[in-house]
């Protein structure tokens, strides 16, 4: 029988509760100290102090070799810290994008001199990783980016501009997308290159973009002939393109394009039960979401278990984040309806507080790593659609 | 009637003038940093707008509801930061009960507060957008089955400021045995105090921002250009529009339906047409917020870019004054209660009159 | 104060209310005969005698000339018999087409000698008018339709086929659109003509399409030399797409374009409240519905209004269309989910019945008339996107 | 295992071979016109395929639910015009009964009937698929607390034959004192019967019915030319078939993940399974059927095509076993009664272990 796609399930073993429950405990006590909208930021809140803490328990580059500071444990236990990091909303954004991308990348294509140098700090929670890909000029159509990496004597010197650059300004390195070819005009994917960069090098200015929620954790990042070394070209120049699509295509399908609403229901739950708003509207839209959540942890888990076994189901990941991103960005409302949530923000209700916060921000998620559309074309061309 | 249409047409082009030429960004981001917009406020209080509704025996313009409702929706239009729908709508509850009219910008209330046998007025307002920068709150308080127009000086009131979707100042105010510093009959005032009014104004407010956003997306739509070409040429992003489109305009009519059902008079008509009203524009907000994000893509929630403005006054404006939801279960319960034989009559609203 | 379209509205004058009323008297006794399938069917349903009925009582071409065997009142009076039709979901379909499109063409367009032959006819619900516009390979794409009209002496031979024709096994005449210039190759909006055929033709062969729901009352209608004579040409030579255009923009906005499904939920709501599921799902749901069904005929009141007054609102209609086909494409799902609804069809049981049929044929709602795709397309061109 | 495997790839091969070569538009017709595929279904008897699930020692094959998911699939994929899966479950739960297997295709009841001291068994069923057409119905009768699995034969049962979306024969069961053929224990059936076994069925052939439309849909956007390109061409029809495949891909998973859960072998288990796969794919099959008839336009709904012979097994199989709001509230229901805190621990499903 042949199908378009591929999901066969991947369990959980059981051995891993364990883990599950060390996770738990610490997390439990850890929450008691988040804000509302601490829990709706999740893996765009920055908090260093708690990333040293998970590095320290060991649950960053939990899968890397332990000569680079890795733990050599399995991918499914990083996905059950991963996972609960989320249900809950845990701060960990300053070692995700070290821990879930630029960790995974230097691994694959890095130089040995480079993951012995970035590895360790990464998994201990010291070296917060930033990615630098969308520029002004290109949203969805990141081929056409133009910042430009120059070669001089030892080295390259970064001109350009990149922006949407997540918690840039507290950051310590970027792995940034240059083109080192041709004009964006003629050679659009080809002549890009990676690039580590030390954000404290010379010529560069970090410039926040406040956001509708009156924050700025997006930034603007202005290169002015920006010295990089030789040796922190990361994997073959020229090949940044296909080396930054392979990390897109990666991180499509992980919890982070499912769960961001999570942490909104127990919470709502609570709240209908005390109001006696659990009638039947509210069991069927909570038991909606609940069959809606636990296929698409089903579909994530089941890419984990292909990546695993070297394959790139790439297809499959790009469903996942379309489907994710759509369930998600109707989470707010739900609860909003459902509550009869009044119309305003209150911070010392946690629940209203981040209603607040995911109300104004669910409308980027179907946008941040590849919109909608990009998906869905994405998707029509792998079906065989001509 | 035809010379009416005319002082509105001139009222309305006025109002789109001053407001296209001196709300900027700055000025919404002022306002919401809690600054009053005091020298717009003036020019707009020169025009004598905020006694439109008011007629002509005290003083106002004596326009009705369906005149003044261009110059409401331009409030939404521009996100005027300033009380203006609100005064106005306050001016013409007062007028109707036969009280003066202060000359500063005034507050509304969607509550019913009670009034007591010394003549004093208690109740909670959850949320009263506007109230810490202003001097009185015009609202309805009941006692003995008889509604009551009243004006408070909010000075005497426990007024706790509140965080909003739009940022523009709100508070919730805890009334407790004040004297109204005027009080009148409203026989024209039904059971749900001015809630009805207030929820007909957010419509028409929202009713105008959706038709900012539009335009806003067709320009962002024919300009961005991705892949070597102007999104708008893209088929996804003109099915979005064109989707956004369908609320816009029936967010026009709807809002111009309550704005007409108020006029009739009677206080049920104006509780429909408000629940009409605000059921419709609530979805429409929804959908139309979603859709504009997805085409404006990151830029449209910097401050970089106006579209924000709007979409966040959508996400208040829908709440307050009775949620969609809120009036959807009214207009429900409604007509399970009138009976399914009378639900097409209902609908027709023909046969009422 | 600018906007993209324009929806001053239209009040119904009170004295309406007469009319309104003798209307419901008649349909009151008339519906107690009609199945759920019947009332599902509302314009797509056949029946003569019903026809004949309504014709007798004057509410056939209302506002036709007298000379032509109409009544000579206003479009508003027309508007209220024609609601008041769909709210019950009368059987309207053997005048329908003759009254909404073909009548007025032939006002518009028709030679004296067409309007003294055919309007009275339609008038007394007597000559049941088919539109044949789409063939086989043309579906959305209308201007490439490939049946041809070929002068011969004294008028034209028929040739091709035409599909979805309406009831076309039970009607008396045609408005058939034909190739009588170049080739669909070059010239596509160019060269096409409409002629009145008379349905007992020699060379006409009536096939019915079986569909989805088991019936037939589609067909596919082959012309194989069928002769035309000369008399029978409507409106200009060459001119047939734009007057056919024009027809489908005023039919665009009528009450038949969201109030489908409208009979459905009386019965529901009386299911409800015997099973007592008024609820707050139900409460909401219904309310929901009112506010998008009076704000839908508001729309379509003032595009009346707008025709009445000789302006030709085709943005507000094609908007109008969109809405009220996505509305009525939702409420058979609605009330399946609100009374909880079984399994099976029940043919005893109206509201089962009318369910069924509507689940089955709502898909076809945003593909009569105009798909949606085509729809949003016009929509997005008179936005100015371009 | 690894043997295990390999019989359920041959067998769901066979399978799709027999089906792909017998099961035609005209076979479709012919079943709804109440013709049963007699010759079909001796050769699915041939092939062992209905005691798949019957343990070795029973005589059967052993196969587990994950083992024959595809093949349960397949039956959706063909819309396969008998009872394959309702006699395959019908056979498990005999033998896991100790019952003996009649050698007859067999209907089964999601219903929970009576069982009183007389050893008779009462019960409504509301519709039974292919019931006019059998023998014997299996079912679940409950007496004292405890569960039985019965064989009723269906000549013993007043059976009303109804008429549904999929136009398979069916009927409603009133079933009055009857003595079943066959009665034992089953101590592995929880409260809910045999229904979480059927939703599990119908869930499995919604999922294959979904991967044929979905095919079709990919095929016909390649073939139909409309203004001069394949509509496959145009971005609204991509997207509109990717949102499908979303649909699809998730309603495979939430098929096998109930099958899954039925293997453990716990009651609760199979339970929360049948309603994640139920409530899922009701989603799924809705969107899904508005989805195809909109690519496909007017051909779709005619005859002509094949498209609606499983758009109405969709209508049909998401109302059957209890409908997608049905245990969507059960799910609900559930989580509230375990309270928010236990919410992400359910989700996971790990902790459980």
């Amino acid at each position: 029988m042949t199908t378009p796609f591929n999901f066969q399930p991947l369990e959980l073993p059981a051995e891993l509760l364990t883990l599950r429950r060390e996770v738990r405990a610490f997390l439990a006590d850890a929450s008691s100290e988040w804000t509302g909208r601490d829990v709706g930021h999740s893996w765009t809140g920055f908090n260093r102090e708690f990333s040293l803490e998970v590095g320290r328990r060991g649950w960053i580059g939990m899968t890397w070799p332990k000569r680079y500071g890795g733990h050599e444990r399995s991918g499914l236990e990083r996905y059950v810290v991963v996972e609960e990091m989320l249900a809950v909303g845990a701060p960990v954004g300053a070692h995700w994008f070290g821990d879930r991308q630029s960790g995974p990348l230097l691994l694959r294509m890095g130089t040995e001199a480079q993951r012995e140098r970035f590895l360790p700090l990464i998994a201990q929670g010291k070296a917060a990783f930033c990615i630098g890909l969308s520029e002004p000029d290109s949203g969805s159509d990141l081929a056409s980016l133009r910042s430009r990496a120059t070669r001089v004597d030892g080295g390259w010197r970064l001109n350009g501009r990149k922006v949407w650059t997540t918690n840039a300004h507290l950051c310590d390195v970027m792995i940034g997308l240059f083109r080192t070819g041709g004009p964006a005009e003629t050679e659009k994917h080809k002549g890009l290159s990676q690039f580590l960069i030390d954000m404290r090098a010379s010529g560069i200015d970090v410039r926040p973009i406040r956001d509708l929620t009156g924050e700025a954790h997006f930034n603007e990042v202005t290169f002015d002939d920006v010295f990089v070394p030789d040796d922190m070209l990361v994997g073959r120049e020229g090949e940044g393109w296909a080396q930054a699509s392979a990390e897109l295509a990666f991180e499509r399908s992980q919890p982070d394009r499912y769960m961001s609403c999570f942490p909104l229901l127990p919470p709502a739950m609570d709240k209908l039960q005390e109001l006696r708003l659990d009638d039947r509207l509210a069991e069927r839209r909570l038991g909606e979401s609940i069959a809606e959540m636990v296929v698409m942890r089903e579909m994530s888990l089941s890419i984990l278990g292909q990546l695993e076994a070297g394959r790139s189901p790439g297809q499959e990941a790009a469903l996942v984040k379309d489907l994710g991103n759509t369930y998600e960005q109707r989470m707010p409302e739900l609860v909003r309806e459902l509550i009869d949530a009044p119309a305003r923000i209150n911070p010392d209700d946690r629940l209203s507080d981040l209603l607040g916060f995911l109300t104004q921000t669910v409308p980027t998620f179907s946008l941040r790593g590849g919109t909608r559309e990009i998906l869905r074309g994405i998707i029509a061309k792998g079906l065989g659609l001509r | 009637m035809s010379e009416d249409m005319n002082i509105s047409d001139i009222l309305t082009e006025q109002i789109d003038r001053l407001f296209s030429n001196e709300i900027t960004a700055k000025v919404w981001a002022a306002a919401e940093d809690g600054n009053f917009a005091t020298a717009l406020w003036q020019e707009i209080t020169a025009m004598g707008v905020t006694s439109a509704l008011v007629c002509e025996s005290a003083g106002g313009a004596g326009l009705s509801w369906v005149d003044v409702e261009p110059v409401l929706r331009l409030c939404g239009r521009h996100a005027a930061p300033v009380p203006l729908g609100e005064t106005m709508l306050a001016a013409w509850n007062l007028a109707n009960a036969g009280l003066e009219i202060p000359e500063v910008p005034l507050a509304i209330s969607p509550s019913v507060w009670q009034l007591d046998v010394k003549g004093r007025v208690s109740g909670i307002d959850p949320l009263i957008a506007w109230a810490p920068q202003l001097e009185y709150v015009v609202g309805v308080a009941r006692s003995a089955g008889k509604q009551h127009i009243c004006l408070l000086r909010i000075a005497d009131i426990q007024a706790i400021a509140l965080q909003t979707y739009e940022r523009i100042p709100a508070a919730k105010l805890n009334i407790e045995h004040v004297v109204p510093v005027q009080i009148g009959d409203a026989p024209h005032i039904g059971k749900l105090g001015l809630k009805p009014h207030l929820a007909t104004l957010r419509s028409v407010q929202m009713a105008g921002a959706l038709d900012r956003i539009l335009a806003l997306c067709v320009e962002y739509g024919n300009t961005r250009v991705q892949f070597g070409k102007p999104i708008g040429k893209f088929q996804a992003i003109q099915h979005m529009i064109a989707e956004l489109a369908g609320h816009t305009a029936a967010a026009q009519v709807a809002g111009l339906y309550a704005c007409r059902q108020i006029a009739t008079g009677i206080p049920a008509d104006a509780e429909f047409g408000a629940a009409i009203a605000k059921t419709r524009l609530g979805s429409a907000a929804t959908r139309a917020t979603a859709i504009a994000h997805q085409v404006f893509g990151a830029i449209g929630v910097t401050d970089e870019h106006q579209l924000h403005y709007f979409t966040r006054r959508l996400w208040q404006w829908r709440a307050e004054a009775g949620s969609e939801h809120e009036w959807a279960q009214y207009l429900g319960r409604q007509a399970f209660d009138a009976g399914s034989a009378m639900l097409w009559d209902r609908l027709a609203r023909h046969a009422a009159a």
